[in-house]
């Protein structure tokens, strides 16, 4: 049996055993149910970021085709491009020279296709700003002033990319709901389970009268500090772990490692302030219904 | 200060202690005796509160016992001392701080002189930062004496206060009582040695009670 | 304090208490472990389908393109086709039709390209079976035999996704591995708890002359059963968690909703085992060492 | 049975007994007094096994108790009855099923008409299904007794065993331990009761030991 390091005289809250096992299965178990919710931090920010690529990459590109009989269609790709201009929410555009229109046409026809000889029309790349444009406003203005002009917004592409993102942060957030619950409910769980095995220091203090403010406080002081510094632990050293992850391949831009980036490191320290904010409602609950129990 | 009116008790469908009278006044000095299984401890967890009388009246310091919230139970605590049959203390604290624990427990500062004196009266002075569990049956005792008796209640209820403990020291709590009884304190002992008893009386004038048939009586004169 | 069911005249492994806070400890503990680690086994196989299909959508699926004079191409397509059927690990192969390159050149050129005027390459369809083929054999074999085909096997599309599905599914993996981690420590350590808290029982039996061996038998009899029925109630409740999660809309076949397909609702019954062998090896384990410490 | 050689034990820097000489026979019969603290309860630990000497040697059944494993000392305790200061049960375990323990934990069938006799003979058979936190100090010793000796040990160590007895009953428990070391059982009891010893040494040739001063002796002609 350890000695305690300052006395109960100088600090009475130490009448609640500090050491035994009860303190330290709080504390264990806030670590551990910690260390968890960092790893399911860093999933949940890592698809979170995975998902804005996908939309971004796909979804702020669009295809404005312009056909029109050889004499009209200069006359229509200015007019056009002032609609685009005035649009808001589109940041820029540009006409794809021949050149382009052979590489993208290249997988079909192969190399030797006569662009020149063909009437193709012409094509203008929009690139989005980052809230995106009215497509269907711009729809109904180009066909009022370049009535050759056809806008392929690649929704059919994006789609279920997008869709993709948002079930995939829909997981991870869950996947942080869940952990977070769970770490909730151990916390809350071990905090009453060591104030249950503490029914003899209960009669105790209770014996010598004891009252219930004095009981409470001791005890919730105790294991607000023991949450706080078991979910600390664990979140230094999911922290660490996270860190010392190997990155993974960026394939294609598409992806990003597990990981935080740049502030993302700040979020995780939240996890141990509400680890402490939950084993003090728990301990606190669990204290007034133990000792309203025993009369 | 304590005083028991008509009072029942029992456990489950069994039947205790049934039709008690009894008071204890201030400076009274009683003993309670009976066979083992009788109910003293019972009698005397009635008269600090911590049962609840199935049927009767218990008064505590004026108030009924059924109409005292869970804080005003711990004031009168703190009026009413109690050595436990089986001695509980906090087992990660000193001997020392367990017997100033009411003081600790109450927010009152330690007066460092008492509890200097009250160890080495109950002679534990040299186990003074030694913990509970190590201490002898007889120590263990003493240390409940003297944790009962530090903040000057103005009863104290001792349940088998001696078992553990050789004669020579047993007339030594004896006299620990005796005094503080003359100084006022109203001391109530459970006990099943006669011989204790019989020490007392010519010192104090000590009521004996006598639990018997589920009854509380006035001991005879065999004592 | 409640009343045993059967006397420990019947059985004596009752002389360890069923009851109390240590053994609902232990209960508990497993049920949260084995609840959350349904709902990971979850988003791992959700997210190895999604993989899966994401790598089959894409990879199964490539194009060859025939550009040859027009007395030839009839030669060639026949000759190459040939070529495709004996190649192993091609499903099928189709010609594309005039209508379908259309449908393909539409969104460059609208819809009234002249395709019959053009010398379009011909398409064919290549369907991947399921183990894929050797396109740098496939393309040396062309190369020699139709030397106007040129395979293209979508590479540049799918390598990213292919790449993409697989880091999903490594996370998901990770996070299973580590709430399975997390489950096994919290299992033992509310074993090894709850065999502190019951030092008291320890003594008391070996002052009345029991054996090691029956120590531990009882021990770890209970706390293994205690484990397998919390974590058995746990994964229960994570099954029912999971069947009754709105499914997720599938997006454009791409995606799949949280959630067990078939035969797959088997595999999270092995949490109850795993979970009671951890308990089995903790309990055995601190039982011995508790055992020999205190003499 | 249980022999002691210049046997010395103390915690931490304290000693607390030294050149201890003591031997238990077949059908001795010994009292164990001292005052509050002398170290009667670490001379039963040393006895029963549960400390190791920490210098001396102390033979348990002709073994040397250094050199017995665990396996080997809970053999040595099931010829052991031990009634524990701190009588110690099972919470969760009717006190019928605590009685019986020491079968319970041998394996061996509960002889449950030897087992309704017992429960008689310490007056708790009324209490054979209560949980032990029901019972009052003096049943909680009787059952530790009963306990202790259900298996017929070789030997009864007792520790204090009638301090929250009366005296009627602990009449009835020295009839019960007299009875049994007339059947052959060795017996030692540690106690600080003088009036026990002297009811029990004219029905039994029993020696008084007396620790003082650290040391092991036999009691003077005053008992
Ligand atoms: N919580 C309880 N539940 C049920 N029965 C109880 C409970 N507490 C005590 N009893 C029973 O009530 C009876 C009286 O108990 P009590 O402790 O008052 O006796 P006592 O007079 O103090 O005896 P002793 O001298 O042996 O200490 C005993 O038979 C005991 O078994
Ligand atoms: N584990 C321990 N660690 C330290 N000191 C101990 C320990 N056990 C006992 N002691 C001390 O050793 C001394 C003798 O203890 P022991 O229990 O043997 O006395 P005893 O003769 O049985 O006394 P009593 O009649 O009061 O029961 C006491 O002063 C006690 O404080
Ligand atoms: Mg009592
Ligand atoms: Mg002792």
């Amino acid at each position: 049996m350890a000695r305690k390091q300052r006395s109960a005289f100088d600090d009475p809250a130490r009448v609640v055993p500090s050491s035994g096992f009860t303190a330290v299965l709080t504390s264990v178990t806030a670590a551990a149910m910690a260390f968890l919710a960092v790893f399911a931090l860093a999933l949940s920010m890592a698809s979170g970021q995975l998902a804005d690529r996908w939309s971004q990459t796909l979804a702020q590109t669009a295809t404005l085709r312009l056909s029109a009989p050889p004499g009209q269609i200069a006359e229509q790709t200015a007019t056009a491009l002032e609609v685009l201009r005035t649009t808001p929410g589109i940041a820029s555009t540009r006409v794809l020279e021949a050149d382009e229109q052979r590489a993208l046409l290249e997988p079909w026809f192969g190399p030797d296709l006569p662009v020149e000889a063909l009437t193709l029309p012409r094509l203008i790349e929009i690139i989005e700003a980052p809230d995106g444009f009215d497509a269907v406003g711009l729809r109904m203005r180009l066909s009022a002033e370049a009535p050759g002009a056809v806008l392929d917004d690649h929704n059919r592409w994006r789609r279920p990319l997008v869709q993709a993102a948002g079930v995939l942060r829909g997981l991870a957030v869950l996947s942080i709901v869940l952990i977070m619950a769970a770490m909730a409910a151990m916390i809350a769980l071990a905090a009453s389970f060591s104030l249950a095995a503490n029914a003899q220091v209960i009669r105790v203090l209770r014996l010598v009268g004891a009252q219930d403010r004095f009981i409470a406080r001791a005890f919730v002081r105790r294991f607000t500090l023991r949450g706080f510094a078991g979910a600390a632990a664990g979140t230094a050293l999911g922290m660490a772990a996270v860190a010392l992850m190997p990155t993974v391949q960026q394939a294609g831009g598409f992806l990003t490692g597990l990981g935080f980036q740049g502030v993302g490191w700040l979020v995780p320290l939240v996890i141990p302030l509400l680890a402490a904010a939950v084993a003090w409602a728990a301990t606190l609950a669990s204290a007034q219904r133990v000792l309203k129990r025993d009369s | 200060m304590i005083k028991l009116t008509n009072v029942a008790h029992g456990y489950g469908d069994r039947e205790l202690l049934t039709g008690v009278e009894m008071s204890i006044a201030p400076g009274a000095f009683h003993f309670l005796t009976g066979p083992s299984g009788a109910g003293k401890t019972t009698l005397l967890k009635l008269c600090y509160g911590e049962l609840v009388p199935s049927s009767g009246r218990v008064e505590l310091f004026g108030e009924d016992r059924r109409k005292i919230g869970r804080d005003g139970l711990a004031d009168i605590r703190r009026r009413i001392g109690v050595i436990h049959q089986d001695c509980r203390f906090l087992d990660h604290l000193s001997v020392a701080e367990n017997i100033a624990l009411p003081f600790l427990v109450a927010g009152r500062p330690v007066p460092k002189n008492d509890l200097g004196e009250l160890l080495t009266w109950v002679g534990l002075e040299s186990h003074a930062d030694a913990l509970p569990p190590t201490l002898s049956g007889g120590e263990r005792q003493r240390a409940a004496l003297a944790r009962a008796v530090i903040m000057s209640p103005d009863v104290v209820l001792a349940d088998e206060p001696t078992g553990n403990i050789d004669w020579e020291m047993s007339m030594r709590l004896l006299a620990l009582l005796i005094e503080l009884n003359k100084m006022g304190t109203a001391v109530m002992i459970a006990t099943h040695d006669l011989n204790l008893i019989r020490v007392a009386k010519p010192q104090v004038s000590a009521r004996v009670l006598r639990i018997s048939e589920r009854r509380l009586q006035a001991a005879g004169a065999d004592l």
